[in-house]
C-alpha cells in the first residue's frame, strides 16, 4: 500500500512540470500533504502507538490544510493568480523531471543492493530523492518567488518521505517541533512576500538581483 | 653595560608616548628627536662597548605563546645594532631641522614621530632578539612603523601608492618568513636561533625549503634585483630622514637575516653559493645602470643601495662558498668584506640622503633637471655630499675603497682555493665589480656635477639659507667617519671581529689575511701628505704668477647661457641608450609640424623593466580574479544551483576518493 | 714584502720616470711629423710648453668653485702615486697585496676629479667632455681588470712586483701567447685611456670632437700645465706598464734588460705613431665597441689559458 | 540548577519582557544583564567544566559548548553595549517599528543560540538553528529598504534550504546507527561513544550533507552569498553579531558532526572535503576583495575568508585545530570591532562606496586610527592574536607536511591582504577631492572605540600569556574531537 502512495508521490511531481499555474501548484500541496500523511501512517502501522496518529494529525493539519490555505490567501492579495504566462511552454522541465524521477529509482535501488544491512525500502527512498530533486529543479527553473516557496515545500514532502523511507522513527516531540518551525517559516515567508510586493512589483526572482559585486 | 641599553629603550619607548602629552608641534618635534638621540647614544656606548670588549650576553624571558625568549648581544646582533642605532641618531639629530619646514607648512607631525621611533625601536630589536617568533613580531612592526613614517605626506598619490608597495613588499617577506622559521621550529621544537644552530637532524628536504623561503624572504626585504621593484618607490616617497633610514639600515635587516641564516644552518650545497654570487653580480650592475638614468635625486640614491646591496651579497656569497668547501678563509673574507661593506653603506648612504634632503628643500623637488649651482648656497653640503659620492663609488682615501678592496680580495683568494671554473667565475665577477665602479664614477659625477656645480638650470640662482646646526652635526659626524673608516680600516674590521670569530671562528684562518689593511693606512697617509704638499706648492706658485677670475672661456662665443651646460639626462643619455635591453627609455615629445612652431616640450622617463614587470603582474591578477566575478550574480537561482552543485561534487569525491 | 723599496738605484729610476714624461711625447710627436714628411717640432718642445704655462696667469671661472682649484693636484697626485707602483727597480717604490687594486681605483679617482672640474665651469664644451670621458672610462676598469686580473690569478700573486718582476716564468711558450694579447688588450686600454687617435685626437681644438682637451679647456696657466704633464705621464705609466709586462728580464737586471726596456717603449711609441697618422678618429659612437673589442681578447684570452 | 536558568530561561524572559510595550526604557537593561549573566555563566563553566545538566539529558554544557558559549555571550554584550549608541542615531519614523522589535529578537537570538549549541540531541539541532534563523529576520530587515528586503529574502531562502539538507544528513545519521541505535538516545555521547559501529557509506553521505547544509549558514563557498548580502546589508551591531557568534554557532554544530567522526576511519574522507572548503572560501574572498567597491561587503567577504581559514585549520587537524579554534576567538573580537568602525564610518559618511570615503583620518580621526588598527588586527599583524592562530594554523600544516594547501593558502593571503590594505589604508589617507562646504565636526573619542579598542587589545595577553583556563578547556576539547596536541 505504501509503495501505491509513493507511487502518487511521484506522479504528482510528474505533473508538477508540466503546468506553471499557481493554483494547480496549490492543489499539488494539498494532494501531497494527503498522500505523506497516509503513507506515514501506513508505515507504523503494526506496532501502532498514539504518537503515530498525533503525528499523522498533525502533518494532516500543517501540510494539508494550514499552508496551502496560506498560500491561496497570498496568491488572492497579491492577485499573482496567472502564473508567469510569459513563458512559453518548454518541454526540457519534463525532460529534466522524468530524468530525476528515473534516476532517483535507479540509484536508490543501487544503494539498498550496496548496504544490504540497513535494508532501506526501496519505493520510498527513491520517492523522497526524487521528492528532493523536483524541489530544486522547481526552483531554479521557475523564476515566480511563489512558485520557488512551493518548490521549497516539495522538497519539505521529499524530506518528510525520506524519514519513513529509512524507517527512522524520530520521537514524536521533534516531529511536531519540525512541523511548527515549517509553518514559522512558510509564515514568515508570506510576510515577506507582502513587503516584496511593494517593492518589486512582478514578484519574479529575476528582479532581485540588486546586490551583486 | 647592558643598563646604558635598558634606559635606551625605556627612553624611546617615553618618546614613543610622548606626541599624545605634547600638542605643539614645534617643542614636540624638537623633544622627541633630542630625546631619542640621548637615547640612541646612550645604546651606542653600549654597542660599541660590547663590540671592543667583547664577551657573549644572553638574556631570557618567558613567554608562553613563544617559549624562553633568548636575547643574545652575539657578534653579529651587537655589530648590526651599532650600525642601526649609528644611523638612527644621525636622522634622529637630521629630522629636526628637516620637519622644521614641514611643521611650517601645516604638517601634524605627532603620529609621524611616534612611528618614526618605533622604527627606531623596532630596527633594534630584531638585530638582537634570538627567538624566531620574537624576531618575526619585531620584522612586523618595523614594517608597520616604516610604512606610516613613509606616508607622511599623505596627499600626494605617489607617496601612497610608493608606501603602499613597501607594506606589500615586507609583507610579503614575512609569509615566507614564516615558512621559514615554523619548518625549523617544527623540526627542533624550539623557536631559540642557537637550538636551531645545534640541531644536526636536518634532511635535505627541509633544508632546502628553509634556505630557499628564508633566502628570499631577507632578499625581498633587502633589495636584490628581481624583488627590488618596491625599493625606489617607497624610498623617494619616504621624507628625507625616514628614506635615509630605510636605505642605510631598513635593508640591512634582510642582510642580517642571511647572515644569520648563514650561521644557524650547516651548509648544504654549493650552488646557493653560486646563486646568490649571480643575483648579486645583476642586482649590483643593473642596479647601478637604473641610477644612472634617474632623474629623481631619492631614486637615484635608491638604485644605489641596491648595487651596494649587490656588492654586500657579494661577499656572503663567497662566505657560503667558503662554508660549503670548508675554507674557513673564505668565510672570514667574504663576511669580512660584506659586514664592512653593510657599516660604510649605511654611513655614507645616510650622509647622501641628508645631502639630498637639504637641496631638496632649498629646490621643492627632486628632479635633477632644474638644479645647479648649490654648491655655492650650500657649502657644508656640497662638501659633505663630495666625501659621500667619492666614498659610494669606491674610490680611495675613504670607507667604501676597503670594503671593496676586501671583497676584491675574497674574489682573488677564492680563484686560488677553488679549481675547475671557479677562477673564472671571480675574475668575472672580479670585472663586474670594475664594471660597476666604472658606472657608479660616472653615475655620482653626473649627481654631484648637475646639482652643486655650474649655474642652476632654472635660471633662478637658489637664495643662500643658513643650514640649520642640527643637520650640519649629522652631515659632518657621517662625513668625519667615512674618512675615519677610510685611512683607518683597521677600525671597521676591529667592530667586526667578533662577529667574524664566531661566523668561522678565523683563528684557523692564516692570521696575515688583515695584514694589507694595515698597509693600507700608511699608502694613504702618504697619498693625502702628497697632495697637500702638491696644494700647498701649487697656491704659492700661482699666488706668484698671478691669478684673475674671468667668464669662462666659450670658444669665442660671447653670450653663454645656463641653457647651455649639460644636464643630467644629456650627460648619461649615450651610457643609458647602451643598457637598451634592460634600461627602457621612454620619450615623450611632439615633433615640429607647422612652420611657426609654438613652445614644445620634451619629457623622457627611464622605466624599470623589472618593474613593468611586476606592474603587469598585478594586472593579470586583477584580471583573473576579474573573470570569477559572476559568482555572485545577485539571482537567488543561481544560489541554489551552486548548492545542488557542490553537493554533487563532494558526492563525487565520496566515490572517487573512498 | 716590506713596503717602501729602500734601494737607491731604484729611486733614480723613478726620478728619470718623472722626468722623462714628457720626452716620450714629443718623440711621438716628432715621429708622427716624421711619418706625414713633416721635419716636426724638436722632441723637447713639450718642456718648452711646460715651462711657458708655468710662468703665465692663471684664470678661473666666475663660476669655478674649489674643486677647479684642487682637481689638478688631485689628478697630478694619483697619477704620479699610481707609478709607484709599477717596479721599475727591483720591487717598486710601494707594494702591498692588492696594490693593482688601489692602482686602477687611484686613476679612477683622478678621472673623478677631472669630470667634476670640467663641470664646475658651467661651460657647454666642458660638459660635453666630461660626459663622453666619463663614458669611455666605464669601458676602461673592464679591460684593465681582465689583463692584470687574469695575471694575478694565474702567477698567484696579487702586487705588481710579484706579478712582473718574478712572476711570469718566459719558459712557457702559451704563456707567451698570454702575455702578448694581454699586451694588445693595454695597448688598446692606452689608446682610450690617454686619448690618443683613434679614440680622441690630443692636438684638435675642434670644439665638437675632443674629449681630454675639452675638459681642460678652460684651465690655464699652473693648472694647464699640470693637466699636460700629468696626461703625458699617463701616458708613459701605460706604456712603462706595457714595456714591464713584456720585459722578462727585469729593467736593472743584466744590462740587456735596459735595452730592451727601451726598445720597447720605443717600439711602443713608434707603433702609437704609425696607428695615429694612418687612422682618422672613430666616431663617437663606434668607441664602445672598439673598448668592448679589447675587453673580448681579453675574456677570450683567459679562457684559453684557464681551460689549460 | 542556577546555571541552566541564567543560561536558558532568563534569556526567554528578558525578551518577552521587552517585548512589552510598556516597559520600553528598561528594554536595553533587561538585554543587558541577560547578557552579562550569560557571559559570568559560561565563563564559569569554561573554566570549572562541569555541565549543570542531567548526564543523559537532550541538553548538555560539554567543554566544546562552554568555549562557544563564551564566544557568544562575549559578542552579545559587546552588542548589546554598542545598540543605544546605534540605535538613536536611528531616530527616524520609519524605523519606529524596527526599534520596537530590536531588543526582544536580541533576546530571542541569545535564546536561540545558547540552545544550539547546548543541544545532545542531533534531530534537535536542525529545529534549533532554523530558530536561530528566525530570530535574525527581524534584526536584517531593521532599515526596511529594498535591499535589506531582498538580502532578508534571500538569507531566509538559502539557510532554510540549506537546514532541510542538513536534516537529511541527520537522517542519513541515523541511518548508519541502524540497528543497535535507539532514536531517543540519538545523542552525541553515545553517538561517539559507539561511533566504530557505525556504517562508513552513511556515515560519508551524512557528512557531505551535514557540511553542505551548514555551509549556507557558515558562509562557506560555493553557499556564501545569501550570508554575504545578509551581513553587508544589515545594521551594524547586527551585522558583527552575524560574523562573530552566528557563523562560530554553526561552526560548533559542525563540530557536533565532526565529533561523532573524529574516531572513525571516515575522518581523513572528512578532513580533504573541509580543506576544499577552506580553500575555495579563500579562493572567492580574495576574488571579491581584490576590487571591493563596498566596505561592508569587503568586511562580510573577510568573514567569509576566516572561516575559510578556520575550516581549514580544522580539516588539517593536530596543533591546527587549535589554531582553528584560538582563531574563531580571535575573529569574533576582530570581526566586532570591524563592524562598529564601519557603522560609525557608514553613519558619518552616509554612504557604503568605498571611494567616496575619503580623509578618514581628518574627519572622523578616532575611527579611522580604530579602524586601521583592526585592519592590521585581521591581516595578521603581531602582537595581536590572529598572528598567532595562523602561526598554529601553518605549524599544524607544515607538521602534516601537506605542502598545497600551504603554498595555495599563502599566495591568496597575500592577495587579500593586497587588496584589502588597497581599500582600507586607500580610505584613510586619500585627501578630500573637494573641501565640504561646512566642515562635519570632528570627532570625540567615544564609547563604541573603547569597546573596538577593548575587544582587539584584549587578544593581546590571551595570545601571548595563554592563560590556563582557556587552554586547558581547549585541550579538552581537542580530545573530545579525537586529536592528542
Amino acid at each position: 500500500m505504501i509503495n501505491a502512495f509513493t507511487i502518487l508521490f511521484c506522479l504528482t511531481l510528474i505533473y508538477l512540470a508540466v503546468t506553471t499555474r499557481l493554483s494547480t501548484y496549490v492543489l499539488i500541496l494539498v494532494l501531497q500533504g494527503v498522500l505523506v500523511a497516509g503513507v506515514h501512517l501506513l508505515a507504523f502501522f503494526d506496532n501502532f502507538a498514539w504518537s503515530h496518529l498525533i503525528v499523522a494529525g498533525g502533518v494532516l493539519l500543517v501540510r494539508t490544510v494550514l499552508i496551502p490555505f496560506y498560500i491561496t490567501k497570498i496568491i488572492r492579495d497579491l492577485d499573482m493568480g496567472h502564473g508567469d504566462r510569459t513563458r512559453r511552454y518548454h518541454p526540457g522541465f519534463l525532460i529534466q523531471m522524468a530524468f530525476i524521477v528515473i534516476g532517483a529509482f535507479v540509484l536508490s535501488h543501487q544503494l539498498s543492493l550496496l548496504t544490504p544491512q540497513t535494508q532501506i525500502n526501496v519505493v520510498p527512498f527513491a520517492a523522497a530523492i526524487a521528492g528532493i530533486a523536483a524541489g530544486g529543479l522547481l526552483i531554479v527553473r521557475r523564476k515566480l518567488l511563489l512558485a520557488q516557496v512551493v518548490g521549497f515545500l516539495i522538497i519539505e514532502n521529499g524530506l518528510f518521505l525520506l524519514g519513513l523511507g529509512i524507517q527512522s522513527e524520530m520521537p514524536w516531540t521533534i516531529e511536531l517541533a519540525g512541523l511548527l518551525d515549517l509553518f514559522v517559516l512558510v509564515f514568515l515567508m508570506g510576510i515577506a512576500m507582502n513587503h516584496l510586493k511593494t517593492h518589486f512589483p512582478e514578484g519574479e526572482s529575476d528582479e532581485l538581483t540588486g546586490l551583486r559585486d | 653595560m647592558i643598563w646604558f641599553f635598558v634606559i635606551s629603550l625605556l627612553l624611546e619607548a617615553l618618546s614613543f608616548v610622548m606626541p599624545a602629552f605634547v600638542r605643539e608641534s614645534r617643542r614636540l618635534n624638537v623633544a622627541v628627536n633630542l630625546l631619542n638621540a640621548t637615547a640612541l647614544l646612550l645604546g651606542l656606548t653600549f654597542s660599541l662597548s660590547g663590540l671592543l670588549v667583547y664577551q657573549y650576553v644572553e638574556y631570557q624571558i618567558e613567554l608562553p605563546a613563544a617559549g624562553p625568549v633568548v636575547i643574545g648581544f652575539d657578534g653579529l646582533s651587537l655589530f648590526f645594532l651599532f650600525t642601526f642605532q649609528l644611523l638612527s641618531f644621525a636622522a634622529s639629530l637630521y629630522a629636526i631641522g628637516y620637519l622644521r619646514d614641514y611643521i611650517e607648512r601645516g604638517f601634524s607631525v605627532r603620529a609621524h614621530l611616534s612611528f618614526f621611533t618605533l622604527l627606531i625601536v623596532a630596527m633594534q630589536l630584531v638585530a638582537i632578539l634570538h627567538n624566531a617568533l620574537a624576531f618575526l613580531i619585531a620584522w612586523e612592526a618595523m614594517a608597520v612603523a616604516a610604512y606610516f613614517s613613509i606616508v607622511f605626506d599623505q596627499d600626494r598619490e605617489d607617496v601612497r601608492r610608493g608606501g603602499f608597495w613597501y607594506f606589500v613588499a615586507t609583507h610579503a617577506s614575512a609569509l615566507l618568513l614564516f615558512v621559514c622559521f615554523l619548518t625549523l621550529h617544527e623540526k627542533t621544537g624550539s623557536w631559540n636561533f642557537n637550538d636551531f644552530a645545534s640541531y644536526t637532524g636536518y634532511d635535505t628536504q627541509t633544508l632546502a625549503i628553509v634556505l630557499l623561503t628564508g633566502m628570499i624572504g631577507f632578499g625581498i626585504k633587502a633589495g636584490f634585483m628581481p624583488f627590488h621593484a618596491w625599493l625606489p618607490n617607497a624610498h623617494s616617497a619616504a621624507p628625507t630622514h625616514v628614506s635615509a633610514l630605510l636605505s642605510a639600515i631598513n635593508i640591512k635587516a634582510g642582510i642580517y637575516g642571511m647572515a644569520r641564516l648563514m650561521m644557524i644552518l650547516p651548509a648544504l650545497s654549493a650552488a646557493y653559493g653560486w646563486g646568490l654570487l649571480a643575483v648579486s653580480l645583476v642586482s649590483a650592475v643593473l642596479g647601478v645602470w637604473y641610477a644612472l638614468a634617474q632623474h629623481d635625486i631619492k631614486r637615484l640614491l635608491a638604485y644605489h643601495s641596491v648595487e651596494n646591496i649587490g656588492i654586500i651579497g657579494l661577499g656572503l656569497s663567497v662566505a657560503w662558498l667558503g662554508r660549503c668547501y670548508a675554507l674557513p678563509e673564505l668565510v672570514v673574507l667574504g663576511f669580512a668584506g660584506a659586514l664592512l661593506h653593510t657599516l660604510n653603506h649605511a654611513i655614507f648612504k645616510g650622509l647622501l640622503f641628508f645631502g639630498a634632503g637639504n637641496v631638496y628643500q632649498r629646490a621643492h623637488s627632486g628632479n635633477v633637471e632644474n638644479m645647479g649651482g648649490f654648491a655655492r648656497v650650500l657649502p657644508l653640503t656640497s662638501a659633505t655630499f663630495l666625501v659621500g659620492a667619492i666614498s659610494i663609488c669606491g674610490l680611495p682615501p675613504f670607507n667604501g675603497f676597503a670594503s671593496e678592496f676586501l671583497v676584491y680580495k675574497s674574489f682573488f683568494r677564492t680563484a686560488d682555493l677553488l679549481h675547475g671554473y671557479a677562477p673564472l667565475a671571480m675574475l668575472v665577477s672580479a670585472v663586474g665589480l670594475a664594471f660597476m665602479g666604472g658606472l657608479a664614477v660616472a653615475c655620482f659625477t653626473k649627481l654631484y656635477g648637475i646639482v652643486f656645480l655650474g649655474v642652476n638650470r632654472s635660471g633662478i640662482a637658489p637664495q643662500p639659507q643658513s643650514e640649520p646646526a642640527s643637520s650640519n652635526i649629522p652631515l659632518l659626524g657621517l662625513a668625519g667617519l667615512c674618512a675615519l673608516l677610510g685611512i683607518f680600516p683597521q677600525i671597521g674590521l676591529r667592530l667586526a671581529s667578533p662577529a667574524l670569530n664566531e661566523l668561522a671562528n678565523s683563528a684557523q684562518a692564516p692570521v696575515g689575511w688583515a695584514s694589507p689593511l694595515a698597509q693600507l693606512q700608511i699608502v694613504f697617509a702618504l697619498f693625502l701628505a702628497l697632495v697637500a704638499i702638491c696644494y700647498g706648492l701649487k697656491r704659492w706658485w700661482q699666488s706668484k704668477a698671478g691669478v684673475r677670475v674671468h667668464e669662462t672661456w666659450g670658444c669665442g662665443y660671447a653670450r653663454i647661457t645656463f641653457r647651455m651646460q649639460y644636464t643630467a639626462s644629456s650627460f648619461a643619455e649615450e651610457l643609458v641608450n647602451l643598457g637598451r635591453p634592460m634600461l627602457a627609455v621612454g620619450m615623450k615629445w611632439k615633433p615640429i609640424s607647422t612652420i611657426l612652431p609654438t613652445a614644445e616640450a620634451f619629457h623622457s622617463h627611464c622605466h624599470d623593466r623589472m618593474e613593468n614587470g611586476w606592474l603587469a603582474f598585478h594586472g593579470v591578477i586583477g584580471r583573473v580574479l576579474a573573470l570569477f566575478r559572476w559568482i555572485q550574480s545577485g539571482n537567488i537561482r543561481h544560489y541554489v544551483l551552486y548548492m545542488f552543485a557542490a553537493l554533487f561534487f563532494y558526492l563525487l569525491c565520496a566515490l572517487v576518493w573512498n | 714584502m716590506e713596503l717602501i723599496s729602500s734601494d737607491p738605484f731604484s729611486w733614480l729610476a723613478y726620478a728619470l720616470f718623472f722626468a722623462g714624461a714628457p720626452l716620450l711625447t714629443g718623440f711621438v710627436n716628432k715621429l708622427k711629423a716624421r711619418f706625414s714628411g713633416r721635419f716636426g717640432p724638436t722632441v723637447f718642445q713639450p718642456y718648452y710648453e711646460l715651462f711657458r704655462l708655468a710662468r703665465k696667469e692663471t684664470i678661473y671661472s666666475v663660476h669655478a668653485g674649489f674643486i677647479s682649484r684642487l682637481a689638478p693636484v688631485i689628478v697630478l697626485c694619483t697619477a704620479a702615486f699610481a707609478a709607484l707602483f709599477l717596479p721599475l727597480g727591483k720591487t717598486a717604490a710601494i707594494t702591498f697585496p692588492g696594490d693593482l687594486i688601489l692602482f686602477a681605483y687611484l686613476l679612477a679617482l683622478g678621472r673623478f676629479f677631472q669630470i667634476l672640474a670640467a663641470l664646475d665651469t658651467a661651460g657647454g664644451f666642458e660638459g660635453m667632455g666630461a660626459s663622453r670621458e666619463a663614458r669611455f672610462a666605464v669601458f676602461a676598469e673592464p679591460i684593465f681588470f681582465f689583463t692584470i686580473g687574469s695575471l694575478a690569478i694565474v702567477t698567484r700573486s696579487y702586487s705588481f712586483t710579484s706579478i712582473l718582476v718574478g712572476g711570469i716564468s718566459w719558459s712557457d711558450p702559451s704563456f707567451v701567447v698570454f702575455v702578448s694579447v694581454g699586451l694588445l688588450s693595454l695597448f688598446f686600454l692606452m689608446m682610450s685611456e690617454c686619448s690618443r687617435m683613434p679614440v680622441d685626437d690630443p692636438n684638435t681644438h675642434l670644439e665638437l670632437t675632443m674629449i681630454h682637451e675639452a675638459m681642460i679647456l678652460d684651465a690655464s696657466g699652473v693648472d694647464l700645465m699640470l693637466y699636460q704633464y700629468t696626461a703625458s705621464l699617463k701616458f708613459l705609466l701605460y706604456c712603462v706598464l706595457a714595456a714591464l709586462l713584456l720585459n722578462p728580464f727585469g729593467v736593472f737586471g743584466p744590462a740587456i734588460g735596459l735595452v730592451v726596456f727601451a726598445m720597447t717603449l720605443g717600439g711602443m711609441a713608434a707603433g702609437l705613431a704609425l696607428v695615429e697618422t694612418l687612422m682618422a678618429r672613430f666616431r663617437l659612437v663606434l668607441v664602445p665597441q672598439f673598448l668592448l673589442f679589447a675587453t673580448a681578447i681579453g675574456l677570450l684570452n683567459v679562457l684559453i689559458f684557464i681551460r689549460l | 540548577m542556577a546555571t541552566i536558568f541564567i543560561l536558558l530561561i532568563l534569556p526567554l524572559i528578558t525578551s518577552a519582557l521587552s517585548a512589552w510595550g510598556r516597559l520600553a526604557r528598561l528594554r536595553y537593561w533587561f538585554t543587558l544583564l541577560a547578557g552579562v549573566t550569560h557571559l559570568v555563566a559560561s565563563l564559569y563553566c569554561l573554566v570549572t567544566g562541569i555541565n549543570p545538566f542531567a548526564p543523559r539529558s537532550w541538553l548538555a554544557v560539554d567543554p566544546l559548548a562552554a568555549f562557544f558559549l563564551v564566544i557568544l555571550s562575549h559578542t552579545f554584550v559587546l552588542v548589546t553595549l554598542y545598540a543605544p549608541g546605534f540605535l538613536q542615531r536611528m531616530q527616524g519614523e520609519e524605523y519606529a517599528r524596527s526599534r520596537h522589535w530590536f531588543y526582544p529578537a536580541l533576546n530571542f537570538y541569545l535564546l536561540a543560540n545558547t540552545l544550539v549549541l547546548m543541544v545532545q540531541q542531533f534531530a534537535m539541532i536542525w529545529v534549533v538553528i532554523e530558530l536561530t534563523t528566525f530570530s535574525l529576520v527581524p534584526l536584517m530587515y531593521f532599515y526596511r529598504t529594498k535591499a535589506s528586503l531582498e538580502a532578508v529574502w534571500k538569507y531566509l531562502f538559502l539557510v532554510s534550504l540549506g537546514l532541510i539538507f542538513l536534516f537529511v544528513g541527520i537522517l542519513f545519521l541515523g541511518l548508519a546507527g541502524r540497528g543497535w541505535l535507539d532514536p531517543s538516545d540519538f545523542t552525541v555521547r553515545n553517538m561517539t561513544e559507539n561511533s566504530l559501529r557505525l556504517d562508513p557509506l552513511w556515515l560519508k553521505a551524512s557528512f557531505i550533507f551535514v557540511l553542505v547544509g551548514l555551509s549556507a549558514k557558515i558562509g562557506l563557498a560555493p553557499m556564501h552569498p545569501g550570508d554575504v548580502d545578509a551581513t553587508s546589508n544589515a545594521p551594524a551591531p547586527i551585522a558583527a553579531l552575524m560574523a562573530g557568534s552566528l557563523r562560530s554557532t554553526a561552526i560548533a554544530a559542525l563540530l557536533r558532526f565532526y565529533q561523532v567522526i573524529a574516531h572513525t576511519e571516515v575522518r581523513p574522507f572528512a578532513q580533504r572535503l573541509l580543506v576544499i572548503a577552506g580553500l575555495l572560501s579563500l579562493a572567492v574572498a580574495a576574488v571579491y576583495m581584490w576590487r571591493s567597491r563596498n566596505y561592508k561587503r569587503m568586511l562580510a567577504y573577510s568573514s567569509v575568508e576566516h572561516l575559510g581559514i578556520i575550516t581549514l585549520g580544522i580539516g588539517i587537524g593536530g596543533v591546527a585545530l587549535l589554531g582553528a579554534l584560538l582563531h574563531l576567538l580571535f575573529n569574533s573580537f576582530g570581526k566586532t570591532a570591524l563592524f562598529f568602525m564601519a557603522g560609525n564610518i557608514h553613519q558619518s559618511y552616509g554612504t557604503r562606496k568605498i571611494e567616496s570615503i575619503t580623509g578618514l583620518l581628518r574627519r572622523l580621526p578616532w575611527s579611522g586610527f580604530v579602524w586601521a588598527l583592526a585592519f592590521f588586527y585581521i591581516v595578521g599583524t603581531p602582537p595581536f592574536g590572529i598572528f598567532f592562530s595562523e602561526v598554529l594554523l601553518l605549524k599544524g600544516m607544515i607538521h602534516f607536511a601537506n605542502w598545497v594547501p600551504l603554498v595555495i593558502l599563502l599566495i591568496l593571503l597575500m592577495t587579500i591582504f593586497i587588496g584589502m590594505g588597497r581599500s582600507v589604508l586607500g580610505m584613510l589617507q586619500t585627501p578630500v577631492a573637494t573641501a565640504e562646504l561646512v566642515p562635519a565636526p570632528v570627532e570625540k573619542f567615544n564609547f563604541s572605540h573603547a569597546l573596538a579598542l577593548y575587544a582587539i587589545l584584549l587578544s593581546v595577553p590571551l595570545a601571548l600569556f595563554r592563560p590556563a583556563a582557556l587552554f586547558d578547556a581547549l585541550r579538552a576539547i581537542m580530545t573530545a574531537l579525537g586529536t592528542t596536541l
